[in-house]
């Protein structure tokens, strides 16, 4: 498999060279790999921090900036960074107003954010913390890890970046971004397996002719394999899986996203289709966001991520942001 | 008598066994996982290999303890905390101490995989690194190859088991017939420690 | 080759039915194939057209709104659209001013274009083009069909749109397009061949451990075929290529561009080294933007696009945006 | 002499044979170009043959001019504009007349394709359709057949050419050792006009 790299070992410092290179409004610290927003602390705001594995890109660091995270800590190529990135990521975005962690809910981003937060706490910043899982691709359980997080974490981040931003306290951001993440689910399917820099081949053998239901954001392998289908059949499995999950009452925010390697144009091709079922469903589209924000380095696929909102969510989803990968409002 | 030494050299051998079966782990975290447990460990273990040389810490107690922050601070993952926290909760169990017997070691290290299991919320037969962990703290009262083997017999026993913790419990039935890379580097974890204490000439 | 798709026949109409559920701030002529924004045409603005195959996304639909492009044409994959979509196009966005056709340098673009403006003229529009050509991989001589428009399009969008939504008259808004595409230049690497929907199978064979130098936006071979290189060996490559040919003197606007199927870490690592380049050869690198914008369908690969800006253009390409895949100022 | 209805079938003929030969003219294109020239003109004459079909205009040069329209309106590409100005002006050139003889027909040709190199650019050995277009304008001043040969010919001949013109002039000496899409295709145009011609029992 080739890859634009110099060596595996350094993609990830690579990377945030570019970024430290090409967004002069965040300010990158290559060495110690965390990502903020040039005016963090800001006064009396509630600090976002999040983070998780690289390879997902632009999740997490696209998203900081004004509207949506104070700070992200990218870890290595699908591992959840080390504590001592959060404490310091928490220690530069924290104004005294206390600091929100979103964790994507994976063993390792639990386990290592679970202790930054008691390592921040320490040092006397005041932590809470939101654990993303709307795959319903995983049966949710206390005998499993539980449902993974994957496209909702966007959603989260967003609209308790847009709370945190209009200065809601801590309870407050909390209290939106678990009431984000309780109205989001998701389904996603791999076209493709992918290729980690570290393994250099797919991490598994999907043949021509089928594809991976239920697939996670890190090259696991999906629940199920199936013959190809269409790009309208995806739609019906995807979103029938996550509205008979979410059972969603009002209208819904729609993430169509890519995986990495689909092109746009099929993707805005399979989003038509998402619509399509949606209408079908009865369950309106209060707006919808089509490209590849949650992504699995070369994977080809798409995941569904729906998020039903009341009005004071689509007040904050439509508040100004300003990241590198997300932007609107004036 | 186990000193210092003992450990450091435990750790540069576990950092071996890793580079060595890097790929190998790798390769069974791509299976059912995310394929990085190689690397994950060659990280850290790498690391601890270099900060136990360097700062040449004077206790077992202390050399452990310090392995096990720095794999906290290098690898991530699940596998860091959990590795991290074994060997800091094995270490602070073996307190001040100069120098340990394989006795001493084996109460500490039984509540280093405690920790683990609280940690992770794991038990037995999860298919995790505590199938290796669990057998082998239980037969290190016995001897060091012992220890050794019942991890290695562990981490094998593995494979017909569904994963109910950790990455590859999403892929339900799926993840039988694998075997699990935590259960695998656990066993080179101990097999290390075996061998250390065979090079060492110590009592098996 | 599996691709998201329902069949090879309608993946531009369903992408078009995509962008229309997706961006109620566009009207989106599924039908006819023209993507127009809104508030067409607007009083007094000179009307900005583009378009070309489709496979290329977000290129050019996706540039359409406020400081960018007025109108888009879509034509089947890699195929330039057709006269017709081009006059309707220019219908809908004229508001007396004039309209300024944006037309890559490919025989089937420039004809087409060429066809659709002299109909326009018919109907009493007045119509402007500037061809894009900027890739110096193709030599530029009367003996072929000379160089291609790729990357730089993206600069004359941006910065002629800004100059017409300023409300310059149509001469001056063509004469700025003219001075971004006289002073762009780019150069593409590919490491997979691309795979259109009509054909399913890669364009061309690109065995493992070799990579394409010098290659165009349709899946087209390169010039070259070389064995893999680092990241830091196609910067020094592909930066050389555009320099000798554009000897900057100045600072200049730096494209770092994926051709679709790149993971985005990558191209973040790819665009330090174009950066550690630049500053090697000291040209000074005033905005760089890193991304997916002028694509290959599911081409891996990526390319450099560098325009040498004075301090009017800096501040047109500064100027607000506000498009599906270009948004930014307030 | 050949009337309306011989020119709709000639319409009729080139599609099917555009039809079976689509998948051979896109991999042409992708060796040298962009992979679509088969399905571009099986879009176009497609439509074509519904057009005339539906439409039935009167006499040869209409059923040519419309023919013409349509393709410039539905294929798009290089092909598009000169295809379709191809059978515009061959059209054009063919006048009101409701019947015309083979001499005047390669005479309105010969037009035709002195326009496609006016509106390309490209001249003979350039590695266009013009390789197949102008020894077949040639030929049919004598036969329908010899037209047909010479386009054939004319095609085959491009595989030793580095294209100068379209988008297989990006290659440069790439280009070398491989058939012209666009001049296949116009051999598959002047072939089907043999076969109509044959078909219809007309003067070869
Ligand atoms: N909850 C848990 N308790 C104990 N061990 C676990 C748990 N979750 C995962 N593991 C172990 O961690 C290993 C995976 O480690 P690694 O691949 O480095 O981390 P990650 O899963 O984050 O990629 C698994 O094979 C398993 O043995
Ligand atoms: N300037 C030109 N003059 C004559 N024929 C040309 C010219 N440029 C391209 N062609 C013909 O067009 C063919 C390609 O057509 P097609 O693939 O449909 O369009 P595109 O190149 O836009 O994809 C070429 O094989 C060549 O025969
Ligand atoms: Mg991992
Ligand atoms: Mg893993
Ligand atoms: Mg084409
Ligand atoms: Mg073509």
């Amino acid at each position: 498999m080739k890859m634009l790299i110099n060596v595996p070992e350094t993609v990830v410092a690579d990377a945030l060279r570019g970024m430290a290179a090409a967004h002069p409004e965040l300010t990158v610290d290559v060495e110690n790999r965390v990502v903020v927003r040039r005016d963090a602390p800001v006064a009396g705001k509630v600090g976002l921090v999040s983070g998780g594995g690289s390879g997902h890109e632009p999740l997490h660091a696209g998203f900081v900036g004004p509207g949506m995270l104070s700070a992200a800590c990218p870890g290595e190529v699908f591992t959840s960074p080390v504590p001592d990135q959060m404490v310091r990521a928490a220690a530069a975005v924290d104004s005294g107003a206390g600091v929100l962690f979103v964790v994507k809910n994976y063993t390792g981003d639990v386990l290592n954010f679970e202790m930054a937060a008691e390592l921040a706490e320490d040092e006397g910043i005041q932590v809470a913390q939101v654990v993303v899982d709307d795959d319903v691709a995983v049966s949710d359980s206390t005998f499993t890890a539980g449902r993974r997080g994957t496209g909702a974490t966007l959603f989260v981040e967003k609209i308790a970046g847009a709370a945190a931003d209009e200065g809601a306290p801590l309870d407050r951001v909390v209290s939106v971004a678990r009431q984000v993440n309780g109205s989001s689910r998701s389904f996603g399917v791999a076209l493709s397996a992918v290729t980690t820099p570290a393994k250099g081949s797919p991490t598994f053998d999907l043949p021509a002719g089928e594809l991976e239901l239920g697939i996670g954001i890190h090259g696991e392998p999906g629940r199920e394999r199936r013959p190809m289908m269409t790009s309208g059949e995806i739609a019906d499995f995807a979103v029938d899986a996550v509205l008979e999950d979410l059972r969603p009452t009002g209208p819904v925010l729609a993430l169509v996203n890519g995986m990495g390697a689909t092109p746009l144009l099929e993707l805005y091709g399979f989003s038509a289709e998402v619509h399509r079922v949606l209408g079908e469903r009865g369950v309106p589209v209060a707006r919808t966001l089509v490209g590849n924000y949650v992504t699995s380095l070369d994977m080809a696929g798409c995941s569904v991520t729906l998020c039903q909102i009341d009005e004071e969510l689509l007040r904050l989803w439509d508040a100004p942001v300003e990241t590198p990968a997300l932007r609107w409002g004036r | 008598m186990l000193d210092a030494d003992f450990f450091r050299r435990w750790m540069a051998a576990t950092a071996t066994a890793v580079d060595r079966e890097a790929d190998h782990l790798t390769e069974l975290d791509s299976a059912i996982g995310d394929a990085d447990h190689g690397s994950n460990l060659q990280r850290g273990f790498t690391a601890v290999a270099a900060v136990v040389e360097k700062d040449a810490p004077a206790t077992p107690g202390a050399v452990l303890t310090l392995a096990g922050r720095q794999l906290i601070s290098t690898v991530g993952g699940a596998s860091g905390p959990l590795y991290g926290t074994l060997l800091r909760r094995t270490g602070k169990a073996l307190g001040e101490a100069a120098e340990v017997d394989r006795d001493r070691l084996a109460r500490a290290f039984a509540e280093g995989v405690a920790a683990v299991g609280q940690l992770g919320g794991a038990q037995a037969g999860d298919k995790t690194m505590l199938d290796a962990l669990l057998p082998a703290a239980e037969a290190l009262g016995s001897s060091f190859r012992g220890a050794a083997d019942a991890a290695r017999a562990g981490a094998g026993a593995t494979v017909p088991l569904q994963a109910r913790k950790g990455r590859a419990s999403y892929l339900g039935e799926r993840s039988i017939g694998h075997q699990d890379p935590g259960a695998t580097s656990a066993a080179l974890l101990v097999e290390a420690l075996a061998e250390t204490a065979a090079d060492g000439g110590v009592d098996a």
